[in-house]
């Protein structure tokens, strides 16, 4: 019997059918880790179907915070033979898969003989045909509570405190078939091959279990955001239901409108009034609002629009992550206008820009974008509780009744050094002004003279440079002398920190930059890539459209490209080789 | 006073339908004692499209077809405004047509003013979808009010003419005043002519018919006013008058929170609110 | 035979009123003895919009919404092919619903079936434009058979019920034989319950109810059809059958040119036609 | 008595208050300097309303063909007050003002003392009420043709031409207001200050006049084009008249859709029949089309994409030029798929472009799309006859019923190195496939496995270099050893040219590239950029957006940014000196 390993960073997979609740077995998972002071990030991996197809979740367990999932999956638990056919080349060596074989045993042909093969007949143990899959649940955690050597005890607490919302009818047979796990697993698995590892007790600060989807709309709604009409869509259909069950109570409105075209125009008309607005979206439907959100760029409205990334083009692949509509976001919409594009690398940082850009849109009188890709957006992680009292609503150049009074003139789109007019929203006396997208004098008519056409381009290019200094700031870290540098945003977040973690580890120095602010590109984006001799710009995408921003905008000629466009975020592993091989044939390259 | 934007004088050319309605729109308001600092008149793209311009109150150039969302969300986020939507029959029938549905089913109280010229103005005389007969095909003419009759929700239909300056003004009042009572939506359309590229006058002062003035016509009778709109338009005859009317609920209404402000004049001060978000964060305590 | 793409097994849930309206379509096909090679089946986006890869015809998955002009597009461009779009509530009437009103206003001899689960089942459960109260207002639901009623040129007007085959499959061939014989839109709006969230078996069982089964009811007659639908919707009933019928002229027979293909089959050669492209040119001659 | 001075390049004003008809003048003169053999460069600027508002139409005539209006006006017809005293500062000191006085005096404080001013009272010579705006054109026609030393038999038969089809009642009175404006043109004008100019007689080709929009649509019919979808929108609209008015002859369709989004998805709906299949509009209505081009990248269905661009954002100003959407059509729409983005230099090219892009779109089975500006989409000037012996419809890869029989299988996405899948459309036996924007296997069904997604996203990025080296080559002039150049596109084309020949003969050697395939960038581009210096980039923009470009793809570092975004293009003399300033500035450089 081999000494349980002791668990610092554990990936586990749960595959089966798509369905409902085929998957809660990842819940309890997570009550027993948080328990024990675990740090969790949470995936899922869905086909865009209901039900039916390859579903899987995925979570790694770690000691030390981490922002993306293993390497390696070190433990499966799979309802469905097509999940261990799939997976079984890219286990390790050390892996166990406990398998259903209520149909037919496991065919092992893509697994290594030293992968340890727990095989339960589901089926013979969870027949009561009520709940099936919950059963099957349950009893899998049975197991898998066993195999971690947790006692009985504290597991069946964790599986009470998961179901805690059944009826006490179905709850019982819950436990009894967690129990015929853990027994099964006994039996049968320990008894041959010894308990394979040994959860932890780490002790951590309280912390949050959240996705970036939601924890976007709550610093929106944090930083006074009472406004959002949106359309649902994958993968950011959770905003508009965050939303929707949170600002209500607060006087606010969530609606779901016919189209994206609809739910654009009605946050603007919103917006216009002066409450904080939001809408969200998906990259088709993003697609679709380009001329809405330059109608705010240009008639001065501001306006928060999140866009969680899904893989494209066209529908593409909806549940799948990607980075490809870096280059819509910042130059999608006919003609010019100022904007701001942000990119929150987690949901703690989806916190804060989400409140950053609900004050930034009413600081330019203007469009602010999230950018969002499915894995910021729907991947949930623990993160440290977000600072309340950091956010505060930010009113901007907003005239009140009195200031009107006592000015003699009033233009909406008056020009002045900061190119942000102060602004009477509608029902203040004494306000009344004129909106259009059209171009316009200082008063809102439309005009082409040539002169005015200028001084209004220069106005509006103008709010982007008054909050420059606020913009967020990117993470950097690693070597900070290193000559080599990484760069990403958003999902490459977590991957990047801990790929430059392992590779300084290594003896490679290298320094990392994630860059929350894609949009303008700042000046601190550039002195990082010239502070090094070359700078990996990794990227979920096929066109490099990072890199070509950066080279596009300062950074000329020093950019290598690590691209990946298959649905399937970076492993820190492949990065860590790629950079290793490229340092290789760099020094060959020098040699020759 | 604060001088603020002077509304300027129309562009439309010497004798356009357009005119009328903003002299209508004018008066109603007038009429019904509406302040202009609480009011907003948000208007389409066409010529039709610059009518915010001529009013006095707030207002708003929307993108073409957008109007009414726009409208929409204006409302939502302040009840207390009046709000006008004005645009033309390309903006409303055309690229806005769905919308258009979605705000009968809706039924939030803003007043539409629909200038039907059966023509695009602004971009130089092309077929509206109200044009006679579109060319060379056979397609039929939308009739706005036929359509809002078949949805649910739709509470105030009417059409009036650009050429019939009291029954415009009348109707024009009885539209102001059932938003401002809160009763949902009230659509006007308006018969506008395009004399530079439609100009039909002299056709349709011959083709309007006040559908209410026949005996006993109820406006809540929905079939009624279906069965006598229908059978007008077979007989080539344009029917007026506020043709429908009923209770259906306001949308804004059903978002209204007792004791609350709309959302524009919500207090979102941590002051008041930082306990609330404290008390969502700890749902997801871990 | 060159094997081609072979008609996958349908993804929905067990149980999905989607098969239903699949095997209603299949069977239609058969029954009018249409060639495969001959018919293009698009979808929209929606558990609904996979119904094409189902079915042995050329298939299209189109935009969210978009599935009718794209239809459009096909059947002026080869007006020889049988064109059925299909999609789902959302899809139609949401997004789409502008469209709709203009496919009725241009009558294109196409076949339109719209999977009507009340609900958007792809996305997990919104609610759509024919739920029937959407919370927290009280917006009323979309009838597209009112709608078409409501739009000169309408020339089809059918709902079924997935629950309930035989009256689905006469309709459906009713419809494709509308289409075939070049008559127009053929529009069939299938009752088609989605288990997953919006299970309605039960309550749509109890409520349909078939209009054509009336004493002397006339489907030509579209006042008394929107009278009878109405009327039955407010009793809670939703009414069923081919509910109104016409001879409205087809939109792709007005672009006809004796003696010429459709625009997918044209000679567009340079021998055939460089005469004429140096006759255009001649006119602009400097 | 001065000597009159020859005509070789002569730019007229003519300006009043909008309204149709009100500037047939120009009409007139371009009959007749037509008959002179000169060349002509048109140009209108109107207010985006229909009546009221100052319009004004430029014609340069000159001997040599040129591309663009002259640096100055030398002859104003002005109706209106507002209009002289807008370019009264901006006359040259030779320059003619005929002007209406009806009303009242000119008010002549913006002209130098030096201008010549011929005062008309139209109002008393052209009283008949019926068509008044007709009877001060053909006045004023008589007016200039008798400066120009024209005779009355040449002026009066191009008069006659030019009203041909006014019936004889409305003609008669016309002529009669024509003589009386030569006789006062005589009375008043030459013979207090002799005939300013002289008309040429120059012998040229045979020419057309057309415009850019005009030009595009015939060159998609010349090439087998056959259905359009599109939605009336300034300065576009031309395109789908154009197409209304010639392509139902041939049996084609061409139709006004209920708006953009129905036009771009009828347009693919008729595409996937194998119609050669277009779609044309402006700025914010490319906006809402970026979901349907996407879906044409993605689902492989070959479409032409007219974009005639106008001053943005949003709404903007319709009827001014501008090239700001050069972002949002290389960059637009989710995701990323292949696209080709064509941008013709004047009408010529155009027509040939809208033939290349045509075939390039079934060659690519993916959208192609053509930018082009105001300026080029709807100033009229005379150009070489189309070559129509060089157009023939490409049929590429396209499957016939017996091709498919001999076929074992048939799939619509086969994978095969150039990335283009032969194609059969509906109604070919044995060719059943599905289409589709998601991610799909060959046989197009949707799948997401992370492998198939590489290959058909290889697959489709495979297609533009199957295409590249039949993409449309740039044109390039001036010095080819010089060490300076300047590059531009699309309204910039006739610009950059004369302004390289000023150069070249005030002793600054420079080389212009008019670039034409702005998307993929060509290495023709890159090696012209390399191969100099530095490299102005002439655009008319804000933002350099051409330039950013250029510096995103490989040309780093040596290029400047010449951009203008007033609604008002270039002028020749104003780029000469630019340019001159900047290589003085240079040279200082250089020195310290
Ligand atoms: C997205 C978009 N598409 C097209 C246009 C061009 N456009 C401006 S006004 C208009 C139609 C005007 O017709 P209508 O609404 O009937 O107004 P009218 O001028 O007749 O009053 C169109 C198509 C536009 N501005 N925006
Ligand atoms: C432009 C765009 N917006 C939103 C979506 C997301 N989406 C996919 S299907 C769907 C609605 C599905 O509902 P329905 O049409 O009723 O079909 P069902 O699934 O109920 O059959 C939505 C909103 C999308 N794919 N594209
Ligand atoms: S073009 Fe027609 S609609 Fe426009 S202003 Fe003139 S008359 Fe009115
Ligand atoms: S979710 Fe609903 S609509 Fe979708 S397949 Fe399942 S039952 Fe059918
Ligand atoms: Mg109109
Ligand atoms: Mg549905």
């Amino acid at each position: 019997m081999t000494i349980p390993a002791k668990i610092d960073d554990l990936t586990i997979m749960v595959a089966g059918q798509g369905g409902d609740g085929s998957l809660t077995v990842m819940n309890v998972l997570s009550e027993l880790f948080g328990r024990r002071g675990y740090h969790l990030y949470k995936s899922r991996n869905v086909a865009s179907r209901i039900k039916g197809g390859i579903a899987a979740a995925q979570m790694r367990a770690s000691i030390v915070s981490r922002g993306c999932t293993g390497d390696q999956i070190d433990l499966v638990v799979a309802f469905d033979q097509e999940a261990v056919t799939n997976v079984g080349p890219d286990l390790p060596p050390d892996a166990v898969v406990v398998f259903d074989s209520s149909d037919k045993p496991l065919d092992r042909s893509t697994l290594a003989d030293t992968i340890r093969v727990i095989e339960i007949p589901f089926g013979r143990y969870a027949v009561r045909d009520l709940r099936r899959d919950l059963f099957k649940n349950s009893m899998s955690f049975g197991v898998i509570s066993q195999l971690m050597n947790v006692d009985q005890d504290e597991a069946e607490d964790c599986l009470r405190q998961t179901l805690r919302r059944l009826p006490e009818r179905v709850l019982l047979p819950n436990i009894d078939s967690f129990v015929d796990g853990r027994k099964f697993a006994m039996d049968d698995a320990i008894a041959a091959g010894g308990y394979p590892w040994h959860l932890e007790r780490v002790t951590r600060e309280k912390h949050l279990m959240i996705n970036g989807n939601d924890a976007v709309a709550f610093g929106f709604m944090a930083a006074g955001g009472r406004f959002f009409a949106g359309y649902p869509i994958t993968p950011a259909t959770e905003i508009m239901e965050w939303l929707q069950k949170h600002l209500p109570a607060k006087g606010g409105v969530a609606m779901q409108a016919e189209d994206e075209l609809a739910a654009v125009n009605i946050a603007l008309g919103a917006a216009m009034t002066g409450v904080r607005t939001m809408t969200a979206t998906s990259s088709p439907g993003f697609s679709l609002m380009a001329e809405g959100i330059g109608h705010a760029g240009s008639a001065e409205i501001p306006l928060v629009i999140a866009n969680s990334q899904r893989a494209g083009p066209s529908t593409g692949m909806p549940t799948k992550p990607e980075q490809s509509d870096i280059d819509m976001m910042i130059h999608g919409g006919n003609g010019e206008y100022p904007r701001v594009v942000l990119a929150p690398g987690n949901p703690g940082d989806g916190f804060i820009i989400g409140a950053a850009a609900t004050n930034l849109a009413q600081r330019i009188q203007g469009p602010v974008i999230i950018a969002l890709d499915q894995a910021v957006a729907q991947d949930a992680r623990s993160v440290t509780p977000f600072d309340l009292e950091a956010v505060e609503p930010d009113d901007a150049a907003r005239l009140t009744e009195e200031d009107l009074a006592a000015m003699e003139t009033y233009r909406r789109y008056e020009l002045n050094p900061s190119g942000v007019s102060p602004w009477a929203v509608p029902g203040t006396k004494g306000g009344m002004n004129l909106v259009t997208g059209n171009e316009r004098n200082e008063w809102g008519l439309v005009t082409t003279v040539p002169a005015k056409r200028r001084e209004m381009m220069d106005k509006r290019a103008a709010k982007i440079e008054h909050v420059r200094a606020d913009l967020p700031r990117g993470v950097t870290g690693g070597d900070p002398a290193a000559r080599i540098g990484i760069v990403g945003c958003g999902m490459q977040s977590g991957v990047i920190a801990e790929t430059a973690e392992r590779l300084n580890a290594a003896g490679t120095a290298v320094r990392y930059l994630q860059i929350r602010t894609l949009w303008p590109v700042l000046e601190e984006t550039a002195d990082f890539i010239r502070g090094c001799d070359h700078v990996y710009v990794v990227e979920q995408n096929s066109e490099g459209q990072l890199m070509h921003l950066l080279n596009g905008h300062g950074a000329f000629g020093n950019l290598r490209s690590l691209k990946k466009y298959d649905g399937v975020p970076f492993r820190c592993a492949d990065l860590v080789q790629h950079i290793i091989n490229g340092e290789a044939k760099a020094v060959q390259g020098d040699a020759a | 006073m604060t001088i603020t934007f002077t509304p300027s004088h129309p562009i439309w050319c010497a004798g356009c339908g357009h005119f009328g309605v903003k002299n209508a729109i004018v008066n109603a308001l007038a009429t019904i004692n509406q302040p202009a600092h609480e009011t907003m008149v948000l208007a389409g793209i066409g010529c039709s499209g610059t009518i915010q311009n001529n009013i006095d109150s707030y207002g708003y150039h929307a993108l073409h077809g957008r109007v009414l969302p726009t409208a929409l969300g204006v409302k939502l986020a302040n009840p207390e405004l009046m709000v006008i939507a004005a645009g033309g029959d390309g903006d409303g029938y055309a690229i806005g047509a769905g919308h258009l549905m979605h705000t009968f089913k809706r039924n939030p109280s803003i007043v539409y003013v629909l200038m039907n010229n059966g023509v695009y103005g602004l971009t130089k005389g092309q077929r509206s979808p109200t044009a006679q007969q579109i060319d060379p095909t056979t397609e039929r003419n939308i009739d706005g009010i036929s359509l809002g009759l078949s949805i649910p929700g739709a509470s105030f239909l009417a059409r009036a003419y650009s050429g019939a300056a009291d029954q415009l003004n009348a109707v024009m009042v009885a539209a102001l005043e059932h938003a401002a009572a809160g009763r949902g939506f009230a659509f006007v359309e308006v018969m506008s002519p395009c004399v530079t590229y439609n100009d039909t006058y002299a056709e349709w002062s011959g083709k309007v018919h006040d559908v209410t003035t026949a005996d006993g016509y109820d406006p809540s009778d929905r079939i009624a006013a279906f069965s006598s709109v229908y059978t007008l338009a077979e007989q080539g005859k344009i029917p007026t008058g506020l043709i429908y009317q009923s209770d259906a609920p306001a949308y804004e209404s059903a978002w209204k929170k007792p004791g609350l402000a709309g959302p524009a004049r919500l207090d979102v001060s941590p002051a008041g609110n930082r306990t609330h978000y404290a008390d969502i964060m700890e749902k997801y305590a871990f």
